[in-house]
């Protein structure tokens, strides 16, 4: 590692929230209690896509120690929300879209008291076909998750000329990759609390990755200007993408500002895992063709996911992996077509990496089969082909600075051969003679 | 339902709570004795993030009923730190980067201070084995037993 | 959680005067592990709840007369703690110290993994291969019987013989004569620690002076409702003289007995099948390995 | 038995939003006393941006450290922060801290260069002192430099914010500056399979990124251990389960979605590569989501490698490591 002499920088010091976290003093959203304080819980969907017939909460509002039973009707602003598409309801107006969907919310003086009156709630669907595949949701005849089409997003990438360049290719190695649909899984269950304060402005305090848009949905979904809503960010145990999303902000609002009281809502691990965000299942067919010394000439990639039912961080999943498709290898010529559709599954939406996980399965599968077929090692092909400063990315634009690829490659070697010698010898070896 | 008293020893002063016996000792800490250093994180007993030090050994403070701790010595991360300043697995943690989003910490150091105190000098295996209950999902747990190698060096009088 | 009246007696004849008393009604917390969840989640609801441990006479590990005598309340993390278990009972050593957590072995008791039957079991597997006997207590007397006979039996919960009222006090089994008897546990699970066993395969094997099998004992942990008997490997291998070539005739037996056994679940067949020779194949080595007979390398 | 694997997995990762705005701003002020406020809108959830914005003030302003106090995440006071995601905190809100700073610093420059007499393009701050860089001798330390700014009744406020140098992508092609800085990371993994079980020791893994200038050595170091671990898990542990009736998550909790113990995870060896660059806060890249990326593919193929099998899909669950063995032998036997 060759720095500047920084005063400060690229040393070590105690993070600046460590020592509250150490001494156990640190508040995260659940840790909050505050005077007179209720407990609030959802009513949710126990089927995947169906129009809501009748809903009755009056057995629930009846319930001592209720304090309010409260469905789409209380909403005073809008009922839509979303990072880039505004597709989700804070609750249920028309139809349900996924198992877990939030039809109504209750808040009551203790947790006893909310399971409780969650069990009085009833409801009446009228199920619609759910749509459990990306085959099924682009077919003509699929019910519509949204809208009159089962698009959520397209994007198309072309770069140089794919089409000509395939006779220029001494090697072409095609292969379908897929990956499949994951959780964040961060310690902490979603959890937050709401309250007006004394100058009536709604407060909230919420573990999050995101407060100003928090701030820009509660205010929207109550009607009222971005700067009477407070949101602060309670200690927030781990995210990964998956504390991007609403999640508890606009109930507990909702509660707050009907019961004039603070009203907090802790999430179950089940229910958090149930309705936060998942990571996106992408499939990548992928053709991928060189020149017999190893140098990438083109990239042909379609791509497909189903994104589940709500939009989420799908437009910047779509976004990203096309540009990312190639890896940090220069190609000059690539496409990459790809398609997120709506289904009744889980929402898919922000998980670290935002699709260039799912690219890098892709692009570096085709290397290593690429390699493969040319005899080469898997090490000596990513060095031929490796970014370095002036490169072109397939978006055309150039790379002028901090393109570090080839010292990370050269160094992980390096130090391969000094942990792991023999598991790096297997890595320098051709594919020849096989195993 | 009757409601029933648990005297114990919380944090090494004893204490005497009137509670619901549909409470677990979870509850009790969090709400009634507002020790909220132990967090739920899974409620079953799998994540370790309400870890808690019960008669001398790291249990999961979901799986056990209030009632069951009567008589029981509890100690919470609250009553870890000596005069209000980290002792040397907290200061540990803090040195050796070993957190991050914190909220398996409490666990993490409850579950280190019961190691160090039976052995004064486990092996990396013996810290990876007694941490084995407690999930991290940020940190990969390099520098969380790095942390507890490097308390016991210096519990030892090392550094 | 619903409400409910919480007792913790202290000793074994305050319990079962309880248990006499709210029959039915009652859940029984002998580690917590399982029920306290169960009871967060609604899905115990008693009307009254005794825990077990406050009974010092439970809580014991002891050999006497060649016979082990384990109390019902004795943890997970005490059984694997324990040097003569270590040194003469490797299967159960081997079980209980990969049981959930170090934080969940505090808790669980051999006795409620014993009583509460689940699938995947490990202390169950490993006393169920030893073929221990269990002593059940109530009001109404007490009384002993092989945990094969426990578990065939369909008491209160449907799962085993207890009966509303019942406390299973202890676990026994003669002390194995280690020259000749050799035992061993494997635990395959999708991770090192708080795993659930996919498959808990456990062995024991007796040997005369020539090595010859006199006895074989073979189970598999959370391949059916209860741990499979392999019965006919078993009798493959009794009158052989034992080496790795024996056991491994076994396999293709096994192979079937898990197919036949099976066939409703054809999605997990495939690998409980081929996981499962895998895991004896383990136990192979190390029952040979303890037995001196032969070094299997892997 | 028991074979062993490695692979190898690369990455690069564009910084920030893709081909859109996405600012960031902060404020600071510099008390009376030297000690410092620095207010951002950036979420920190533990990986370290609120560390990243103390230590980026600190080096900008020429004080230690331990002087800035730093509030994060409340809208009541903070500025605009955008998502902590994309990886973007540490150049996005670290650019906006370090722009926030050098206007606070205008009017402790034009007061140092009264007090010393040095030309403000001379001057240097460093460790809570101000010195000439032509004649180090020539110096005041920070408090004195308050001390003037009080008297003279300046105030050492600054406010910044940075939006990254990007372009709209073209809805034909998509051509375009979707990023304005690049990530970049190579793991070398190693792995035992056993291939009676299908069980998958995770060895050693040397993974090495290119973050610039690394704002903390262990604050990298940390996002690479835990990044890698979770690589792994996506492949070799961790699914959501859709019952296919009712579309919900059949495994919701921690006990039936596997993520890794102390026990699994592999033994990583972080390497903190740094590279030449401006665009960054002093250079500093993000590695948050590169941290996790390369040991995805990596594992995948040192799995493949253990085996001879060819899996392009993920995850790869013991059964189907069985399966690919069982399939190989027959077709070499």
């Amino acid at each position: 590692m060759s720095m500047k002499n920084y005063a400060v920088l690229a040393q070590d010091h105690v993070k600046v929230d460590s020592l509250e976290k150490v001494m156990g003093t640190a508040k995260f959203a659940a840790d909050y209690k505050m005077p007179d304080m209720l407990y609030g819980g959802v009513f949710r969907s126990t089927v995947p896509h169906a129009y809501v017939k009748k809903l009755n909460m009056e057995k629930a509002r009846a319930l001592p120690g209720v304090a309010c039973v409260l469905d789409h009707t209380a909403i005073p602003g809008k009922n839509r929300f979303g990072i880039i598409f505004k597709d989700e309801p804070c609750l249920v107006d028309d139809k349900v879209r996924r198992y877990g969907d939030a039809i109504a919310v209750v808040a009551a003086e203790t947790p006893e008291l909310v399971h409780e009156a969650l069990g009085l709630i009833e409801v009446e669907y009228e199920e619609l076909e759910a749509i459990s595949t990306f085959e099924r949701a682009m077919e003509e005849d699929s019910p519509k998750v949204h809208g009159n089409t089962n698009v959520n997003v397209t994007k198309h990438l072309e770069y140089g000329n794919v089409d000509e360049a395939w006779e220029k290719c001494d090697v072409i190695v095609e292969n379908t990759y897929s990956t499949h649909i994951l959780s964040h899984m961060f310690i902490e269950p979603d959890a937050g609390i709401a309250y007006l304060d004394e100058q009536g402005i709604m407060n909230v305090i919420v573990s999050t990755q995101n407060p100003h848009y928090d701030r820009n949905e509660v205010a929207a979904m109550l009607g009222v200007p971005q700067n009477r809503v407070r949101v602060k960010q309670a200690v927030t145990g781990g995210g990964f993408g998956g504390k991007l999303d609403i999640s508890v902000q606009l109930h507990c609002a909702l509660m707050a500002l009907y019961t004039k009281r603070p009203v907090k809502m802790v999430r179950s691990r089940s229910e958090s895992t149930m309705v936060s965000s998942k990571r996106h299942p992408v499939t990548m067919k992928c053709k991928t063709g060189a020149t017999k010394d190893g140098k990438l000439v083109a990239v042909d990639c379609y791509m497909t996911c189903d994104a589940g039912a709500y939009s989420s961080y799908a437009p910047a999943v779509i976004g990203r992996a096309p540009v990312h498709i190639v890896g940090p290898y220069e190609c000059p010529n690539v496409r990459c077509h790809a398609v997120f559709a709506y289904t009744n599954n889980p929402m898919c939406g922000a998980f670290r990496g935002f699709g260039v996980p799912q690219a890098a399965v892709c692009h570096e599968g085709q290397m290593n089969a690429l390699a493969k077929a040319l005899n080469m090692s898997p090490l000596e092909i990513r060095m031929i082909n490796a970014h370095h400063v002036g490169s072109v990315i397939p978006t055309g634009q150039e790379l002028t600075e901090s393109v570090g690829f080839l010292d990370t490659l050269t160094q992980a070697r390096d130090k391969a051969a000094e942990v792991m010698p023999e598991a790096l010898d297997r890595l320098m070896k051709t594919e020849e003679g096989g195993l | 339902m009757n409601k029933i008293t648990v005297h114990c020893t919380v944090n090494h002063k004893p204490v005497a709570v009137e509670i619901d016996p549909n409470k677990r000792l979870l509850d009790m800490l969090r709400e009634d004795l507002n020790l909220t250093s132990v967090k739920e994180g899974c409620s079953e007993g799998e994540c370790g993030a309400c870890t808690v030090i019960f008669n001398g050994e790291p249990v999961t403070s979901c799986c056990v009923l209030a009632g069951q701790a009567e008589g029981a010595d509890i100690i919470t991360l609250e009553g870890v730190s000596v005069d209000g300043k980290p002792d040397v697995v907290q200061q540990a943690f803090m040195d050796a980067g070993a957190v991050q989003c914190g909220f398996c910490t409490p666990g993490m150091i409850l579950t280190a201070e019961a190691l160090l105190a039976k052995n004064p000098a486990p092996t990396e295996e013996e810290v990876k084995q007694a941490m084995s209950g407690n999930l991290c999902r940020c940190t990969g747990y390099a520098k969380i037993v790095e942390a507890v190698l490097l308390a016991a060096e210096r519990a030892r009088g090392g550094v | 959680m619903k409400p409910f009246d919480f007792y913790a007696p202290t000793t074994v004849d305050e319990a079962l005067e309880l248990m006499h008393k709210y029959q039915d009604s009652v859940s029984v917390i002998a580690g917590g592990t399982d029920l306290v969840l169960e009871l967060n989640e609604y899905k115990a609801t008693p009307a009254v709840v005794i825990d077990l441990k406050k009974i010092k006479e439970l809580n014991y590990i002891r050999v006497e007369d060649g016979v082990f005598r384990i109390g019902a309340m004795a943890t997970h993390a005490s059984l694997a703690a324990d040097q003569a278990v270590k040194e003469k009972v490797r299967i159960l050593h081997d079980a209980t110290r990969q049981v959930g957590s170090p934080q969940i072995r505090n808790l669980g008791t051999i006795g409620g993994n014993i009583a509460q039957s689940s699938v995947a079991g490990d202390g169950l597997a490993a006393c169920v291969t030893l073929n221990a006997d269990v002593t059940l207590r109530s009001v109404r007397g007490t009384r002993t019987m092989s945990i094969n006979d426990f578990l065939a039996g369909e008491g209160a919960q449907k799962r085993n013989i207890l009966a509303a009222d019942e406390l299973l006090t202890e676990i026994s089994f003669p002390v194995p004569d280690t020259k000749h008897t050799a035992t061993a546990f494997y635990k395959l699970a999708k991770r090192k620690s708080l795993a659930i066993s996919v498959i808990g395969g456990g062995m024991v094997v007796t040997v005369d002076d020539n090595g010859v099998c006199t006895h074989a004992s073979m189970r598999g942990g959370a391949l059916g409702r209860y741990p499979m008997h392999f019965a006919d490997c078993e009798a493959l291998l009794v009158g052989k003289k034992l080496s790795y070539a024996a056991m491994l005739e076994t396999l293709p037996i096994m192979h079937d007995q898990i197919l036949e056994a099976n066939r409703s679940r054809p999605w997990s067949v495939f690998y409980k099948k081929e996981g499962a020779q895998g895991v004896f194949k383990k136990l192979f080595a190390d029952i040979l390995g303890q037995l001196g007979i032969e070094e299997v390398q892997e | 038995m028991k074979r062993r694997g490695t692979g190898v997995g690369c990455m690069f990762y564009g910084v920030g939003n893709t081909g859109l705005p996405n600012p960031a701003a902060a404020f600071v002020q510099v008390l009376p006393d030297t000690s410092v406020h620095v207010t951002v809108g950036a979420a920190d959830i533990g990986q370290g941006s609120s560390t990243m914005a103390a230590s980026v003030a600190a080096e900008t302003l020429g004080l230690n450290y331990e002087d800035i106090h730093v509030v994060w995440a409340d809208t009541m006071y903070a500025p605009e922060g955008g998502a902590t995601s994309a990886s973007r905190q540490t150049f996005i809100t670290g650019n906006a801290v370090k722009n926030a700073c050098q206007t606070a610093m205008g009017e402790l420059k034009r007061t140092a260069s009264e007090e010393l007499n040095v030309p403000e393009e001379d001057l240097v701050f460093r460790k809570r002192e101000i010195y000439s860089n032509k004649d180090a001798s020539v110096r005041m330390t920070y408090p004195e430099l308050m001390a003037a700014m009080g008297k003279k009744g300046r105030l050492a406020v600054g406010a910044g914010y940075y939006n990254p140098k990007t372009t709209y992508l073209s809805p034909v092609d998509m051509s375009g500056v979707p990023y304005e800085l690049y990530s970049y990371a190579t793991c070398i993994l190693e792995v035992e399979v056993d291939t009676d079980t299908g069980e998958v020791s995770l060895l050693k893994a040397v993974s090495a990124h290119d973050v610039g200038t690394p704002i903390g050595i262990k604050l990298v170091e940390g996002q690479i251990e835990g990044g890698t671990a979770m690589g792994t898990g996506f492949v070799i542990s961790e699914k959501i389960d859709v019952d296919p009736k009712t579309l919900a998550i059949k495994n919701p909790t921690l006990s039936k979605y596997i993520i890794e113990t102390s026990m699994d995870v592999p033994v990583v060896y972080p390497i903190v590569v740094s590279s030449e660059g401006e665009a960054g806060p002093f250079g500093a890249k993000g590695v948050g989501e590169p941290a996790l990326i390369p040991s995805i593919p990596a594992t995948i193929a040192a799995i493949n490698d253990a085996i001879g099998s060819s899996f392009t899909s993920t995850p790869i669950f013991p059964a189907d490591i069985v399966k690919a063995w069982k399939e190989q032998q027959k077709t070499q036997g």
